[in-house]
């Protein structure tokens, strides 16, 4: 049986094989993604049910095991509509628009040693340059929507998303003077070795502008003020609906995930066990593994609802007033002060 | 791989210029708009430091520095120290004009600064990657200034031509430098000469290349037909940006023309002499002519300005050192001169009164006979009578091209100039001859008018010392030839 | 292998183009402003081109400066546009006549 | 180093046609029963009284300009960060001059209220 | 044909097309959007002439910083399209002609040259931990530190530029500070004043 499998696999022209092998690991990466993202609505629900003391949802399947499973039913099943004087291909295009981007980012994260789809050499440029192709699907969805709320919304969300790029690209920079590769692999194996080496210890700051920076981009809570309910109603999307606003949805959430995962590998060490050599030599089963990778992701995308659940929502003028004025000062001082202090003092060994 | 730590010496004009500019733009934004003059005066500090610095770094031989993308010689030099002296003057007139409506801000000085840097590094460019950076630091600088006037309509309309021609003879100067570096395998100006020696001088590809470069070049001078921008944007631009537009730049491209033309491209001077001869014929006749018909005064000399474009051409045909270096000399005593007539029409603008038309010139004389006979200067000297320096300017371009034995081009250059003649005569006609419809006698600070005195009377003056200025001229272009 | 001349004849290509459409466009500003842009873009490919088949990393820098300042051009052209807008309410090309001799 | 982008440029194309499929999905599945009260824009109840497409505010412009700048900053940054081992201490000073001419950019915005958002 | 010849036909084609839409197409919005379509297609092509940085950087700054400026402008000028559209084709054919005749005559120059396969084959392959990013930093941070100066400048002149031309602070703005009106005490706003009780009358 595996042998006829196999002569009738060697028998393909060498593209097919290129291809179908291809197909295969994008099928594996991009169904956990999609799963993934809908568990953590699951997750969010149930998590901010418990924070205000409500149960959440309980009600489809044991324990509302089902609910997500249920929500993409519903959305498949609901109307598209299409407002009056919309541009029709554009109204439709820009939730691709917004999703492609999210999903084609995956492409490069390293889950483990060995487990990526592509190793490419410059993949944090990359992922940048794929992270601001994202404002597309908001600006073209607003325009596209011939809505006053729908466009005030979009720009909003754009201004917004363009100003914390700066400031991730910065945090970014400060990660590439650590690690002196763009290559997400070398990075995280450049923090091998324990907790310790870890980014996360020389380069707090840039950690925290870089997360909270994730937050305001994908505008998430609190830096939700772009899709607030009470002013503009939901900001870029008021005017989709079934398919169409869950593709937006699911390019939101695997753009959480992604932020997520980024910051692992970035600044938690991506794949690699938090525990020194000596005890993992003791304790091999401690050892580096896809489940450290899933563990950190897991703890972020849970500071992710909990922010969320916490704070109350930013005034517009102080998101633009953080991005600009706290966080790029911030970032810019820190590029410095690791320049600095590889260059200038003995005390370069701290950022590797 | 660590580099060799570079000269900076040589540098160090065009480094205090813009550390200056950094500063003042600092120190601007925490002055009221009653002290704005401090931010005047430190501009003209930083011209006067930086043609120190010039002149104290001045050294015989030719001086490289940064792999070969800065050079120190002395057309550089001689350059340079014209781009201070003309910007320094400009914004000497321009200061009250400015005050006057509402445009008094720092910004039109430091953006007048980094121009004056990019005219800098275009002066000493001897790489492709330079002399690109500071033809586009001076455009980015000019486009804004001319639409610093955001409210009037003329002027940001003059901005967007200017923004729209000129970005696309970048992009045509660009292509152009892309098929020289494809075809000579370097970017860096001297090593594409030597590796032009190689190859036979009718080289399609290289041809090919230098149509482009030289249409990009003629887009930049404003020369014929070439030149639609260039009454539009005198025109509409607030005159404080026109004196400014209309008498340095046009050294830079000079030095433009110079570094790629002959430092580079001399090998294919068989080519680019016969497409620069249509172009000096086509700017003399069209900007003459025209020139004729207009009524008003920035206008017509925006059309001078293209004829001038056009005599200037003609000192680089001829194909020879001496025609190099009256062409440098024009292009000198051109942006003398053409500062004095745009410093005159600032003079005489008021508050919410542009003197812009030529009838406003009418019965200069009897309003100021000291102005009237300052502008009638500048003007016999654009027309080339002698004895002015406008005339020596013209005689030792027309003599080069004779050397050359283009006998024609030189009676073609005659004539045309004598056609031009008519239009500034009636400028002096309008002020001596005619009565001003507005009596008002002509106010201005003393120091502009001191100034002005300077700079209308020295196209007279100096006249006895024209073999000194002629052998600087020599001299600095022979430095290029050694390089 | 694709040769290097079909590298530049598509440069050619977008380079006509792009001066097609700067002087055809007889309406609107910002197409204009992108048919720049493609003339640039034009440029790049060839001086990418020819900086891959001569193994000089030189055109790559090239290029690089050529997208700064393109990038910070225009940047500065939208900015006057948008001034010209504000004046004259329109982006119409045949509506920039008022400086006419 | 091409063969590393063969996977992305798959990828894409499934990520589109994920993207294509989904709505065709939605569309074949979903009712389709569009009326002039469904499609109209929402409007909060409101009959819309004004084209959408309204003049805004100069601010967000000057946002997306300054973001063009910064952009290139960083394009910047990125190889210098990447060789800085081997770019030594002239590279080094080179990018503090180069931050130093951004940091006076910045302190104008700020000083002009650029970055104020009323 | 191999595979990277497929691409590189591919994605040329993509490029012309979108490059001929953005000239063509009436609405400035497809414009831009078709000009993003040209940005990709010429990262691609990049690519292929292992320029990764430069292919990443043309999406990066392109695509997703100038385009996005292009956007909103033609999005929120409210330009009055009916007046942009009339009278656009009268030129077409004509501008189609010169398009034409002017890419065979640049064909025939550069096809014919000394650009053939033979003349300049395919460079060697590269070294396979070669860093497209590390080498061009290598380069622009040693030879090249002059013009990466004056890109500095470059860069300060559009952001004075910008600021100069389109910042206005509105006159009608009606901004209250938030944070100052929280920070009021009581003694600011109200003024207790102590009056004797009025007379019974």
């Amino acid at each position: 049986m595996t042998e006829t499998l196999l002569g009738f696999w060697l028998a393909l022209p060498s593209w097919l094989q290129i291809l179908l092998a291809n197909l295969v690991k994008i099928v594996i990466i991009v169904l956990p993604v999609v799963l993934a993202v809908a568990y953590l609505t699951y997750a969010e629900r149930k998590i901010i049910g418990y924070m205000q003391v409500r149960v959440g949802p309980n009600r489809v399947g044991p324990r509302g095991w089902l609910q997500p499973i249920m929500d993409a039913v519903k959305l498949m099943f609901k109307e598209i509509i299409v407002p009056t004087n919309a541009n029709r291909f554009l109204f439709i295009g820009a939730p691709i628009l917004a999703f492609a981007p999210a999903m084609v980012a995956w492409a490069v994260i390293p889950f483990s040693d060995t487990l990526w789809l592509t190793n490419i050499d410059a993949g944090l440029l990359f992922i940048l340059a794929l992270t601001s192709m994202g404002v597309y699907g908001v600006i073209i969805a607003g325009w596209a929507s011939n809505s006053k709320y729908a466009f005030l919304g979009s720009l909003r969300s754009a201004a917004q998303i363009v100003a914390y790029e700066i400031a991730m690209g910065f945090a970014l920079v400060g990660v590439l003077m650590a690690a002196g590769s763009l290559n997400l692999r070398e990075i995280a194996l450049a923090q091998a070795g324990g907790a310790h080496h870890w980014y996360i210890l020389p380069l707090f700051p840039l950690f925290l502008v870089y997360f909270i920076s994730g937050v305001a981009e994908t505008n998430r809570a609190p830096f939700d003020v772009a899709e607030g309910e009470s002013e503009i109603v939901a900001g870029f999307h008021v005017e989709y609906s079934g398919m169409a606003f869950a593709l937006f949805f699911l390019g939101e959430y695997a753009n959480m995930i992604l932020i997520g995962a980024l910051a692992a590998v970035m600044f938690l060490g991506g794949w690699t066990t938090p525990f020194t050599p000596a005890v993992v030599a003791s304790l091999p089963w401690l050892g580096d593994g896809i489940h450290w990778f899933l563990i950190k992701v897991s703890f972020l995308m849970f500071c992710f609802l909990w922010f969320r659940a916490t704070f109350p929502r930013y005034r517009y003028d102080q998101i633009m007033r953080l991005g600009w004025k706290v966080f790029i000062p911030v970032t810019l001082v820190w590029i410095v002060v690791i320049g600095v202090a590889k260059f200038l003092t003995p005390w370069g060994y701290l950022f590797h | 791989m660590t580099a060799a730590m570079p000269n900076f010496l040589p540098v160090a004009p065009e480094i205090f210029v813009f550390s200056m500019a950094c500063v003042i733009l600092l120190v601007d934004l925490f002055l009221s708009d009653a002290r704005r003059g401090v931010t005047y005066l430190l501009t003209q500090l930083t011209l006067i430091g930086a043609a120190v610095l010039t002149v104290k770094g001045m050294s015989a031989a030719a001086v490289m520095t940064f792999n070969g993308m800065f050079v120190g010689d002395a057309l550089a030099n001689v350059l340079k120290l014209a781009i201070y002296g003309v910007t320094f003057f400009g914004f000497a007139y321009s200061r009250d004009y400015l005050r006057e409506r509402g445009m008094y801000r720092g910004e039109y000085f430091v953006l007048g600064l980094f121009g004056v840097v990019g005219m800098m590094v275009m002066a000493s460019a001897s790489h492709f990657l330079t002399l690109y950076l500071g033809l586009e630091l001076l455009s980015l600088c000019v486009y804004a200034m001319v639409a610093l006037q955001r409210d009037s309509g003329q002027s940001t309309e003059a901005a967007m031509k200017y923004f729209v021609l000129g970005a696309m003879a970048s992009g045509l100067l660009l292509y152009g430098m892309s098929m020289l570096y494809g075809m000579t395998g370097s970017l860096e100006i001297s090593a594409v000469r030597k590796a032009i020696e190689g190859l036979s001088a009718d080289n399609v590809i290289l041809v090919f290349g230098l149509v482009f470069v030289v249409v990009g070049i003629a887009f930049k001078l404003g020369a014929v037909p070439f030149h639609m921008w260039v009454p539009d944007v005198y025109h509409g631009a607030p005159t404080a940006v026109t004196v400014y537009l209309g008498t340095a730049p046009k050294l830079a491209a000079f030095a433009l023309v110079m570094r790629l033309l002959v430092g580079g491209l001399e090998g294919l001077a068989v080519s680019w002499q016969s497409m620069l001869i249509i172009l000096a014929i086509l700017s003399m006749a069209a900007g003459n002519v025209i020139a004729i018909a207009q009524d008003n005064i920035k206008r017509m000399l925006a059309y001078s300005s293209i004829s001038h474009m056009g005599f200037f051409l003609l000192g680089i045909v001829s194909v020879s050192q001496n025609g190099y270096s009256s062409a440098l000399f024009y292009v000198v005593v051109y942006a003398v001169m053409s500062l004095g007539a745009f410093g005159m029409v600032i003079l005489l603008s008021r508050a919410g009164f542009e003197a812009e038309r030529l009838d406003d010139f009418k019965g200069l004389n009897q309003r100021s006979p000291w102005h009237a006979f300052l502008m009638l200067l500048v003007m016999i000297s654009m027309a080339g009578v002698p004895p002015t320096f406008g005339f020596y300017a013209k005689l030792l371009v027309i003599q080069s091209v004779i050397n050359a034995g283009m006998i024609w081009l030189a009676i073609v250059a005659v004539l045309l100039a004598v056609i031009g003649a008519f239009y500034y005569l009636r400028v002096i006609k309008l002020m001596y001859f005619d009565d001003a419809d507005d009596k008002a006698p002509l106010g201005g600070p003393a120091d502009v008018r001191v100034l002005m005195g300077i700079n209308a009377l020295a196209l007279v003056l100096l006249i006895p010392w024209v073999g000194v200025l002629m052998e600087v001229c020599r001299a600095a272009i022979r430095a290029l030839a050694v390089a | 292998m694709v040769p290097l001349s079909h590298y530049l004849i598509l440069g050619a290509i977008l380079f006509a183009l792009s001066v097609v459409g700067i002087f055809l466009n007889r309406k609107n500003l910002v197409v204009l402003l992108m048919a720049i842009e493609l003339m640039l873009l034009a440029v790049n490919m060839n001086f990418v081109a020819f900086a891959h088949f001569l193994g000089d990393l030189g055109g790559q820098v090239f290029v690089f400066f050529i997208l700064t300042v393109a990038a910070a051009e225009s940047a500065i052209g939208l900015a006057i546009l948008v001034v010209v807008f504000r004046n004259r309410r329109s982006i119409n090309v045949e509506d920039l006549d008022s400086l006419k001799g | 180093m091409l063969n590393n982008y063969v996977p992305i440029l798959i990828f894409m194309a499934v990520a589109l046609i994920m993207g294509v499929a989904m709505v065709v999905i939605g569309r074949v599945l979903g009712p389709h029963r569009p009326d002039t009260e469904k499609n109209s824009p929402y409007e909060c109840g409101f009959e819309a009284f004004e084209d959408s497409r309204m003049k805004f505010d100069v601010r967000y412009y000057l946002v997306a300009i300054l973001f063009i700048i910064f952009d290139l900053e960083i394009a910047f940054l990125f190889p210098w960060a990447v060789a800085l081992s081997e770019v030594g201490m002239l590279g080094f000073v080179a990018m503090m001059l180069f931050l130093g001419i951004l940091v006076v950019g910045f302190i104008y915005e700020w000083k002009k209220g650029a970055l104020e958002w009323e | 044909m191999d595979f990277k010849q497929l691409a590189f036909y591919f994605f040329a084609a993509v490029l012309v097309f979108a490059a001929s839409m953005v000239i063509t197409v009436r609405n400035p919005v497809r414009a831009a959007l078709f000009l993003v379509l040209a940005f990709f297609s010429a990262a691609a092509v990049w690519m292929q002439l292992h320029a990764e940085f430069l292919s990443i950087t043309l999406v990066l700054v392109y695509v997703g910083a100038v385009m996005v400026l292009f956007l909103f402008v033609v999005m929120m000028l409210d330009i009055n399209l009916v007046r942009l559209r009339e009278g656009f084709g009268e030129y077409l054919p004509i501008g189609g002609l010169v398009a034409v005749l002017l890419v065979l005559e640049m064909a025939i120059v550069l096809g014919s040259g000394p650009f053939g396969i033979e003349q300049m084959p395919e460079p060697a392959p590269l070294p396979a931990d070669y860093s497209n990013t590390r080498a061009l930093g290598r380069v622009l941070y040693t030879q090249y530190l002059y013009p990466f100066e004056i890109a500095a400048l470059i860069l300060l002149v559009a952001i004075v530029a910008a600021i100069a031309l389109t910042m206005r602070r509105r006159k009608d703005s009606k901004y209250q500070n938030p944070g100052k009106q929280i920070q009021v005490q009581r003694g600011d706003r109200v003024r207790l004043v102590k009056m004797r009780a009025e007379k019974k009358s």
